[in-house]
């Protein structure tokens, strides 16, 4: 099953970024576990697409694809702004005292946590290219729907 | 989203409701900002009906508890965090241990 | 009945439950008498399940407020009383006026 | 239907008494109006002979029983005590700011309000009465019991 999903680069469209994977999870039967993984996952990257990528630019297209196949729901995301090197980017030291530690930075962080595995690819032709992966398992079916 | 504020003499209670979301961490931040400019800076976060927040609405936090406990004035301090938000959040990003958090709203209140 | 107390920073919890009937008011005298002998003198009564209070449960409470109002020092306040005893004891022995009675015990721990 | 209990003179005897006219109030399916106004009544006149008509003697015999009939519950308390003059007593003064209130003296005005009538009757041969009555309504009885 896919779903599909484009906006523009506003931030005011997360919201219905996350209505978009929340009914996805939902129709999936997903677990609160993954349900919660991939929200958070697809709103920050999302959010740095439009905060670092377009820079500002409110009519960047952003195209957003979930599918689960083989117990695996596989996100991903395109835009056509600017790329990075995600090699380039500090981890957060999550061990930091309050003093030396950083307000912002945990972005990346979360999605590696929460996804399996989380790919860039740059194209100039074709976009960048955020591939997330993670291993979901249904919720069990309940035996009668609650009036 | 929804953020429901709640002065109390020397504290004031901000109540979270819903996604705290990328876009909606903006209005967390003024509603944060607004408290610090009054020197409110007793500030308990009642997390009781959060579904998630956002890494934006973590930096609105810790920007936050900085500026609260600047010269000993005050703090924010948590409580009722969902069990999923504190594992996959707050414990994974290492900000559990900067928080003081509490079970429940009348403990947080009644600790400063 | 049972009486779990709870002590906070500068406010001190005292949970009523089941029936403050005459003979158990003694226990909660004696509860009254020992936060007020070691000084704690802001308390909120949480009365969430109380069942009843006898006149002797009111006579604590009325001690215990002029005790802790002395030299305005502290208060005794009220949260969270249940319809019937709020119509059929407070208001009909005109105790009301006197307590400062809130809707729930964060707002009665805030007072303070 | 009549229910009857015996008890000594002692504080402690009064959670027995409580839970005594709570059952009671319960066999007849009292609104709970009703039975809080006898739960207060009963416990306040049975304090009242412990501390005022006994003194302090812990083995004078407190006898209740709880009526209803034609829709009224008669309450009858009586004791071997000393007796006393209820109009002697001052009733409270119900609007009287903190400083001038007393602390005591709420009992016999709970009763009196909350009962329909309230009477004394002091008698050397057969010991005092109380006799309380209060029209009551019983509770609509539930279509079917929750499981
Ligand atoms: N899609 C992206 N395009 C360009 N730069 C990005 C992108 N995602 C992340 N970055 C870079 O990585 C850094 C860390 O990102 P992140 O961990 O999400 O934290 P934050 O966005 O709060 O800075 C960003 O500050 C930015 O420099
Ligand atoms: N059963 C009784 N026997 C003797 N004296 C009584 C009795 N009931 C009440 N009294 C007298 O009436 C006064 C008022 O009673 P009450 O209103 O119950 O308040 P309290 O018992 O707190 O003084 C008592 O202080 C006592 O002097």
């Amino acid at each position: 099953m896919v779903a599909k999903l484009s906006v523009t680069s506003e931030m005011k469209n997360l919201t219905a970024v996350s209505d978009f994977v929340t009914e996805f999870a939902r129709q999936q039967s997903l677990r609160e576990e993954d349900t919660f993984a991939l929200q958070v996952a697809v709103d920050e990257a999302c959010a740095n697409v439009i905060d670092h990528a377009y820079l500002g630019r409110s009519d960047g297209p952003i195209r957003i694809q979930c599918r689960l196949s083989d117990g695996e729901v596989t996100v991903t995301i395109v835009d056509h702004g600017e790329p990075f090197d995600p090699r380039s980017v500090p981890r957060p030291d999550t061990a930091a005292p309050l003093e030396k530690r950083q307000e912002g930075g945990l972005g990346l962080y979360l999605m590696e946590k929460l996804m399996d595995s989380v790919r860039f690819e740059f194209d100039p032709a074709h976009g960048n290219r955020l591939t997330m992966k993670r291993k979901v398992r249904r919720e069990d079916l309940p035996v009668c729907t609650s009036s | 989203m929804e953020i429901k504020t709640r002065q109390l003499k020397r504290v004031d209670i901000v109540e979270l409701h819903g996604r705290v979301d990328s876009n909606s961490a903006a209005q967390l931040e003024e509603v944060f900002k607004t408290l610090t400019a009054e020197k409110r800076l007793r500030i308990v976060v009642d997390m009781q009906n959060l579904e998630y927040i956002s890494s934006r609405g973590l930096r609105a936090l810790i920007t936050t508890l900085k500026e609260t406990r600047r010269w000993n004035r005050g703090d924010l301090r948590l409580c009722n965090i969902p069990p999923r938000i504190k594992s996959d959040v707050f414990d994974l990003t290492g900000l559990t241990p900067l928080f003081k958090v509490f079970d429940n709203s009348v403990d947080a209140v009644g600790s400063f």
